[in-house]
């Protein structure tokens, strides 16, 4: 030991630390952070085209290259979009179904997603006779075509009383997201330990508890994942939103079809993309801010074994 | 009565010409509730289709002018106007009286048709033409021989759209001009399928075939975009419907010096009728229903023809209404229709589905350069024996 | 005294209501809406659903539609791959992402937003960039490489592949959420003993986190399978089903004869034979989830 | 005394393996039931059919009197501590231990004071705020021993609470365990592998095996008069020596080759002449002595010495098997030294060899 | 000797939490070090740093004289078991145990072979073909450690192999595994609660406490002469009993009260006069007595008595404090009975109160 003390203290410091990898520069970093820059630049290529022709006039758009910054920036086509653009006799552009968007939006995501998260965890922990059965058909529903449903739907919802309200549409956003949602939490809630469920029972929670109080909590990351599938897929629909609602409740997407999907007479590319970009401005929020809910393996630590 | 009406015309053209009917029909104390969907019939009909199933229907709505609404007439979900077209009298006023026949079922009447939009137009670039130094064609045959030179000038002779609906709207152009509407009316009304398989359609299929050669390497999709290519010169010509003269409009052309339009191709000069037509659901709320017939009524006078037909670009269904504002191309359609050179649309004659059949066929035929116009012809033939 | 064993009926009788609405749907709209459209199949609807009987008629004329045809092999040739893409991608950038990384957020962000953006304008988009006039070929020509030629949405070879890139352009930063999710249920613990068992990283992701991450998979390719089976936006926005029919889809051919054709009957027809196909994976599948063993 | 947990004919099969085998198990009122026996016997099973938490193939089950076969585990009055903790992970200490309370709506100041009184017990109020991820394994036991504790149920069910303690906290938790019981008179069932603990904390010891219970008595009573082979192996560390020879003399001796060893003073039932028994000798009931007695010592040679803290175990050759004797540790033993092990004939056990029972 | 492992200044912190401060040891190659020391102390952190699990704040690491303290925890050449276990879920109990040797390209037969040891070794030979979610506590523990034998390394890093395994196993496998560890002469690290674990197997023994090592020591040295009051008493159960009093007469005697005990024989530095020291005698050095002898016994009384199999423990009321003492189980005696405790000096520790540490 005493001659291990006579060393130079510069080597000791410098070999004898070993060599700590220089994580900025590695080898390793380089290929995550290069791959995920390229990938990043696929995703963004059509992104910035959007934007480019959007602040683009149209003239600009005839002559010029796609790929080109605007020359002369302009904003009229995100103003025309949100509140002048025409949809038959209304002037006033995406704004105008802003609202009722988001009075379906957020009682279809809640209820579709809690109905189906609740349907996964009784598959999962509470199974009763023919459950694997029910989950069979409805794993099937999934590959349904929506269209072929359309009429079925629509005598239902008449003989309902549903037909034209906004929870009639709340109900079929519920029962098409089912498919896949529960299927989601199912298959999530299964790679649970059994005995988190067990312990909870023994503690007097009783089968919402257990849902609300344990489960829910520890699958946050999967129900961030059912609220990106379903706020985009409910605050884009538009099939739905205009079959089975009367057009005083139509949403946003009704608006964003007719300025975008207009058969006939001159097509406003700038207004069409500014259209695009807006309307997922909603759902780029959601995920933005839920996506703090990635949260990293909670139940590790759980459970022993 | 608010009495809301649904359709699809949507583009600031179409909004503008819808204001003018429902300016009109507002006047009358009533109120005309806007419900359009943009995406045309394919979008538009479920939607309405499903708010008359599920008993919610709207007051009103748009289909093409054909046979598309028989079912629900059939079904007894649309409501008979024959008190309304009498006490206007529209058997006299319509024309041509086809429209109205178009409307009618078992001698009533259920729909009132606003305007005409015919298919049967050629438009030409001046400047393509003068770029490669031949003079502008004044019939097909002309431009179909013009075509080398065009493209030795690196111009695309004829601008097509990949959708399908365009490739057999370009046939149906050619078998109304070339081989005649009333080989058209046969075939597609009768279901003539000897005819479909003779001489007269064989010259078509030959005639599509060269079409197709000088639409090669057009790469685009979308129809406005292929008269965009017209517009700028890209390309010699586009056959296409009337509706093309609003994108020369907004880009300032002039026709006739800046471009020109050939209807009928200038082999034949005749156009067809089709256009759209309102439907009125049964609603059992005696408001409503008087709502409808006023509005009924309100489409077709004439300031309501005229005001509208401006804006769309559209001929009025009315002969009896002066268009002066129109431009040069559309007068030309306006002296067809006076001279009674009409043939009825595709759409009267077929059945959406014959129709769809029909698109399958010829979106093939122009992108696909192998099927030989043999080929073609035998699978067309093969559709008009089955069509119903 | 003995009690009887209660009917095991009311057992758990909060799960079972809480049931219902799924037991409801799935019999009423799923289970009943697959019957009616089969039913409906067998008639000549047209614009509305008759009960007019006509046999397998409608099932004559789809496999005689070349159409149809078409449609069913581009289905299998486009699912095959976006499946395979989709997934392989997804699971990159999970893994990537999960690499304890910065500007994770960001990143997120990025891959998802396509996923937000209606398709009506992507397609659009997209058949711009992939046009050969004003896309990738004219500016990698108008660097000076005058024979590159990259043309895939009008060339009926290479169309499918157009879509492809369009597709996986949307899909894949959701599929790297649910990956992501499902690798972040993973015990850390997991990961200690596999790297002290020398085990290199992307075989502990292969032959470990994977296969725990099975349901999590299962979920992934029922939902990628379901949006391929019903693709339909994204062909008609960016090529109609053209050149030709050569990017037809079966969904589309259904929705146009639904719709546009305004022949419920053939639309029905062709999706009975849609969903047959389904069951046809399905079945099997479900036997081997539920068959095999039972729930402890 | 009426029995708290009361087990009729129980059968529980995964698929098709049996696991518990119509087994039949009485629990009087605040009485320490410990389950003992090996790994994979069935004991974690049990405990998980009495609280309801798998559902039994057959068979039912009485908790106070009450046929809970088919009640829900809330419903049973039973705490639980799980072999794996499950600790609920996105909560942190303190809402894993009130959790059970808020269930059962006890006032919040009630389940402050039970909580901080948990802690106290189990040391752990400094980690109330900290969630299980942070914790070490003991750390996350004690917080598992805790959920259980603060719930007041007449029925304790313990798996393993103690087996990832050190001994010093474990023998502090394990008296206050008592003295727990002690006060608040409920009932345990008690599942571990340390037979310190058993002994000392078992009213009744059960030792299973393969799903059936072989012996359930008081701990001095397994201890000395194990009812089979099983039972007289499992208990006791380092186990206890078997001699396989047979009773010669109608009983009056045992014999294995040269060996003679006189059976008086051995407790129990007639013993008659068998070819083949099995004499068990617990490690700390022989002596080693340098001087043999006739029919009272067995012959051996030291092999190895492995002390122990207070005692050594030494490990010999003798009767031509190994054996095991524990001396105290200052007596360290060379290899190879010859010795005599002196035999207590009145804590010995005798068994059939081919019942395996006790004679 | 070279070191096969070697800790430099090892410094770890959880955020602000530090759980080893700056830590020092050094293991001989093929040496058997236990860590023992309370729940939390950072036993399992340690592994993990030496693992190279857990990215250390501060320190080197040496392994066979290779600085490890950055490289990767499989170039390091160590197995490891962990205290949750860890098993591979969707992995055959075969799987688990063959995966690391597939992954190293050992051929299959040498796999086999390997994989059927390490299965007769554990007894989990009818459980090779099962998933760890069908196993007991017990058996997981079980594939764990095996996963660990069957690889070839020359340090095995073990947390708490044993603790749920029955006590018969468990003394089997502790032995498997001292003779494991003759036969390869790797080097050991070896976390585990029980003491008679440590002390049986260990060469040496690391007590520790809050992320500091107490004391490294031969196993007997640690048991008979602790380093300090805590390392005295954490190790020993019952734990050893605590006098705090004086020392008086120049350190020739320890007086508490009227209680005059001589320190002649007492085995350790200078003492001196001292104010406030403590005395620790361990349970098994007291011998129960009738007589009194001055200034080596301590008056008691009775106050309970604990069977414990081979022993019972008896608690005593003395010098005013409660005391324990081991006795053979036969001598059962009444609550209440006066008594003396002969103390052999040679065997007790002395503390000093302020510093803690042995003098
Ligand atoms: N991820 C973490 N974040 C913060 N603190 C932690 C974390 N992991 C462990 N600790 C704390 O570090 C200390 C040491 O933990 P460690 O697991 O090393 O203890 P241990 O000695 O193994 O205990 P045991 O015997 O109970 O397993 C404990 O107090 C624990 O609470
Ligand atoms: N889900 C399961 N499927 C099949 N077999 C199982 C399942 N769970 C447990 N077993 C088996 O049942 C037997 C009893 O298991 P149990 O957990 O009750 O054992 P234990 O007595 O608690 O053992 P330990 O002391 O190791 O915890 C074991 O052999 C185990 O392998
Ligand atoms: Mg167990
Ligand atoms: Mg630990």
């Amino acid at each position: 030991m005493a001659d291990a003390t006579l060393n130079t203290p510069a080597r000791s410091i410098t070999e004898a630390r070993g060599t700590k990898p220089k994580r900025a520069l590695s080898g390793r970093n380089i290929m995550i952070y290069g791959t995920l820059i390229v990938f990043s630049l696929y995703y963004l290529l059509p992104l910035w085209v959007m934007v480019m022709t959007s602040l683009k006039g149209m003239p600009e758009i005839r002559m010029g290259n796609i790929f080109a910054p605007p020359v002369e920036i302009t904003f009229e086509p995100w103003v025309k979009a949100w509140s002048q653009a025409c949809t038959g006799l209304n002037c006033d552009g995406l704004s105008r179904g802003f609202w009722n968007s988001v009075q379906i939006l957020i009682p279809s995501v809640i209820l579709s997603i809690v109905v189906a998260s609740v349907n996964g965890y009784a598959l999962t922990f509470w199974k009763f006779k023919g459950s694997d059965i029910f989950f069979t058909i409805l794993i099937f529903g999934a590959f349904i075509p929506y269209q072929v449903m359309l009429y079925p739907i629509v005598i239902l919802l008449r003989e309902m009383g549903l037909y034209g309200s906004l929870w009639g549409l709340v109900l079929v956003h519920t029962i098409f997201g089912m498919p896949i949602l529960t299927l989601l939490f199912r298959n999530y809630f299964s790679t649970i330990p059994e005995e988190l469920f067990k312990a909870a029972r023994v503690d007097g929670a009783g089968f919402w508890a257990i849902y609300a109080k344990i489960l829910m909590p520890m699958s946050l990351p999967i129900f961030v994942v059912a609220i990106i599938l379903q706020v985009t897929g409910i605050w884009n629909d538009f099939l739905f939103g205009v079959v089975y609602t009367r057009p005083d409740l139509y949403p946003m997407t009704v608006q964003l079809n007719n300025i975008v999907n207009s058969v006939q007479g001159v097509k406003e590319y700038n207004v069409n993309m500014a259209a695009t970009l807006l309307t997922g401005l909603v759902p780029l929020f959601i995920y933005f801010v839920s996506g703090k809910l990635f949260v990293r393996g909670i139940a590790a630590g759980a459970v022993k074994g | 009565t608010e009495l809301d009406v649904t359709h699809w015309w949507t583009s600031g053209g179409e909004a503008a010409a819808v204001a003018e009917m429902a300016t009109a029909f507002d006047a009358s104390g009533n109120k005309w509730v806007d419900a359009a969907i943009a995406g045309g019939g394919s979008t538009a009909r479920p939607i309405i289709v499903s708010r008359i199933l599920g008993g919610d229907p709207m007051g009103a709505f748009q289909f093409n002018h054909g046979r598309q609404a028989e079912e629900l007439i059939e079904a007894g979900l649309l409501r008979d106007i024959t008190a309304v077209a009498e006490a206007e009298g529209w058997k006299d006023l319509i024309n041509p009286p086809s429209l109205l026949d178009a409307c009618t079922l078992d001698g009533k009447i259920y729909c009132a048709p606003v305007n005409i939009h015919s298919w049967q137009w050629l438009w030409l670039s001046n400047a393509a033409f003068e770029k490669a130094g031949v003079p502008v064609p004044a019939n097909w045959e002309d431009y179909v021989a013009s075509a080398p030179k065009l493209r030795e000038a690196g111009i695309l002779p004829l601008a097509l759209g990949g959708q399908a609906w365009q490739s057999a709207g370009l046939f149906n152009v050619l078998m109304a001009t070339i081989a005649g509407p009333d080989v058209l009316a046969k075939i597609y009304g009768e279901g003539d399928a000897e005819l479909a398989a003779g001489e007269d359609m064989a010259r078509v299929f030959v005639a599509a075939a060269s079409a197709r050669d000088m639409s090669r390497g057009s790469n685009i999709q979308d129809w406005n975009l292929a008269t965009n290519m017209v517009i700028t010169g890209q390309a010699g010509g586009q056959i296409m419907g009337d509706w093309a003269q609003g994108e020369f409009a907004v880009a300032n052309l002039v026709a006739g010096e800046d471009y020109t339009c050939l209807p009928g191709l200038g082999v034949r000069s005749v156009i067809s009728t089709g256009g759209d037509a309102f439907y009125f659901p049964v609603i059992d709320d005696p408001a409503i229903t008087a709502a409808q017939d006023v509005l009924a009524a309100t489409l077709l006078k004439p300031e309501t023809q005229v005001a509208f037909n401006l804006k769309k670009g559209s001929l009025p269904v009315r002969g009896d209404v002066n268009l002066e504002a129109a431009n040069d191309c559309m007068k030309k359609g306006l002296e067809i229709l006076a001279a009674g050179d009409t043939m009825p649309d595709v759409n009267m004659l077929n059945t959406e589905d014959t129709n769809n059949q029909l698109n399958d066929l010829f979106v093939q035929f122009f992108q696909d350069g192998s099927i030989t116009p043999e080929a073609a012809q035998a699978s067309f033939v093969r559709i008009v024996e089955t069509k119903d | 005294m003995a009690l009887r064993r209660p009917n095991p009926l009311f057992r758990n009788l909060a799960a079972k209501a809480a049931a219902v609405p799924m037991i409801l749907a799935t019999l009423v709209v799923f289970l009943g809406g697959t019957i009616w459209t089969v039913v409906h199949s067998f008639t000549n609807s047209r614009l509305l659903p008759r009960f007019n009987w006509v046999g397998f008629d409608q099932y004559d004329r789809l496999w005689e539609s070349t159409r149809w045809i078409v449609s069913i092999q581009n289905l299998m040739i486009y699912g095959s791959l976006s499946l395979v893409f989709s997934v392989g991608i997804g699971l990159l950038l999970a893994i990537l992402m999960d690499q304890k990384i910065r500007y994770e957020d960001t990143f997120r962000t990025i891959m998802l937003y396509p996923f937000a953006l209606s398709f009506i304008v992507t397609g659009l988009v997209w058949q711009w960039i992939l046009n050969p006039d004003f896309g990738i070929q004219s500016i990698v020509r108008g660097l000076g490489w005058e024979s590159f030629t990259f043309n895939p949405l009008h060339d009926p070879q290479l169309v499918l592949y157009g879509l492809l890139i369009a597709g996986l352009w949307q899909g894949t930063g959701f599929v790297m959420c649910l990956m992501l999710a499902g690798l972040r249920g993973i015990d850390e613990d997991i990961w200690k003993a596999s790297r002290v068992d020398g085990i290199p990283a992307w075989k502990t992701y292969l032959l470990i986190v994977l296969p725990m991450m099975r349901p999590v998979f299962i979920t992934t390719l029922v939902i990628v399978a379901a949006g391929i089976i019903k693709l339909y936006d994204l062909v008609v926005a960016q090529t109609s089903g053209g050149p030709g029919n050569a990017s037809q889809v079966p969904a589309m051919y259904v929705y146009d004869y639904m719709f546009q054709a305004q022949n419920l009957g053939q639309g029905f027809a062709a999706s009975t034979m849609m969903l047959l196909s389904v069951l046809i994976v399905l079945i099997p599948w479900a036997y081997l989830e539920f068959g095999g063993r039972k729930h402890g | 005394m009426t029995n708290s947990i009361e087990v009729k004919d129980l059968t529980l099969n995964f698929g098709a393996v049996s696991v518990l085998k119509n087994m039949n198990l009485n629990v009087a009122e605040g009485e320490f039931v410990v389950l003992l026996g090996p790994s994979g016997c069935g004991k974690s099973t049990l405990l998980n059919c009495l609280a309801g938490l798998l559902e039994i193939t057959d068979g039912q089950i009485f908790i106070k009197g009450k046929n809970v076969t088919w009640a829900e585990p809330s419903a049973r009055g039973i705490g639980m501590v799980f072999q794996s903790y499950a600790l609920y992970p996105q909560m942190t200490v303190r809402g894993n231990l009130s959790f059970g309370l808020k269930n059962a709506r006890v006032p919040r100041d009630q389940i402050e004071a039970k909580v901080a009184r948990a802690a106290e017990i189990l040391q752990i109020g400094p980690l109330l705020h900290r969630k299980p991820a942070a914790l070490s394994g003991g750390q996350r036991q004690r917080v598992a021993i805790g959920r259980a504790l603060v719930r007041d149920v007449d029925v304790f069910l313990f798996d393993e609470p103690l087996s990832n303690l050190d001994a010093k906290l474990r023998s502090e938790l394990r008296v206050e365990i008592k003295r727990l019981h002690a006060k608040l008179g409920n009932t345990m069932v008690y599942v571990t592998h340390d037979q310190i603990e058993a002994l000392t904390l078992a009213d009744r010891i059960a030792v299973m095996r393969g799903g059936i219970i072989q012996q359930l008595a008081a701990p001095q009573e397994i201890y000395n008069r194990p009812a089979n082979l099983f039972v007289a192996g499992f208990i006791g560390s380092p186990s206890m020596n078997f001699l396989h020879g047979a009773t010669v003399d109608g009983g009056q001796a045992f014999r294995l080759g040269d060996l003679h060893l006189s059976l008086a003073g051995y407790e129990g039932g007639m013993i008659g002449t068998r070819d083949k028994v099995i004499l068990g000798l617990r490690p700390e009931h022989l002596v080693v002595q340098d001087q043999a007695e006739p029919g009272v010592t067995i012959p051996a040679v030291v092999e190895l010495d492995e002390p122990m803290g207070a005692d050594s175990l030494v490990w010999l050759q003798a009767a031509g098997t190994q054996m095991s004797v524990r001396v105290p540790v200052e007596r360290r033993m060379a290899p190879g030294t010859p010795v005599h092990l002196r035999v207590d004939m009145a804590k010995a056990s005798l068994f059939d060899a081919a019942t395996e029972a006790r004679v």
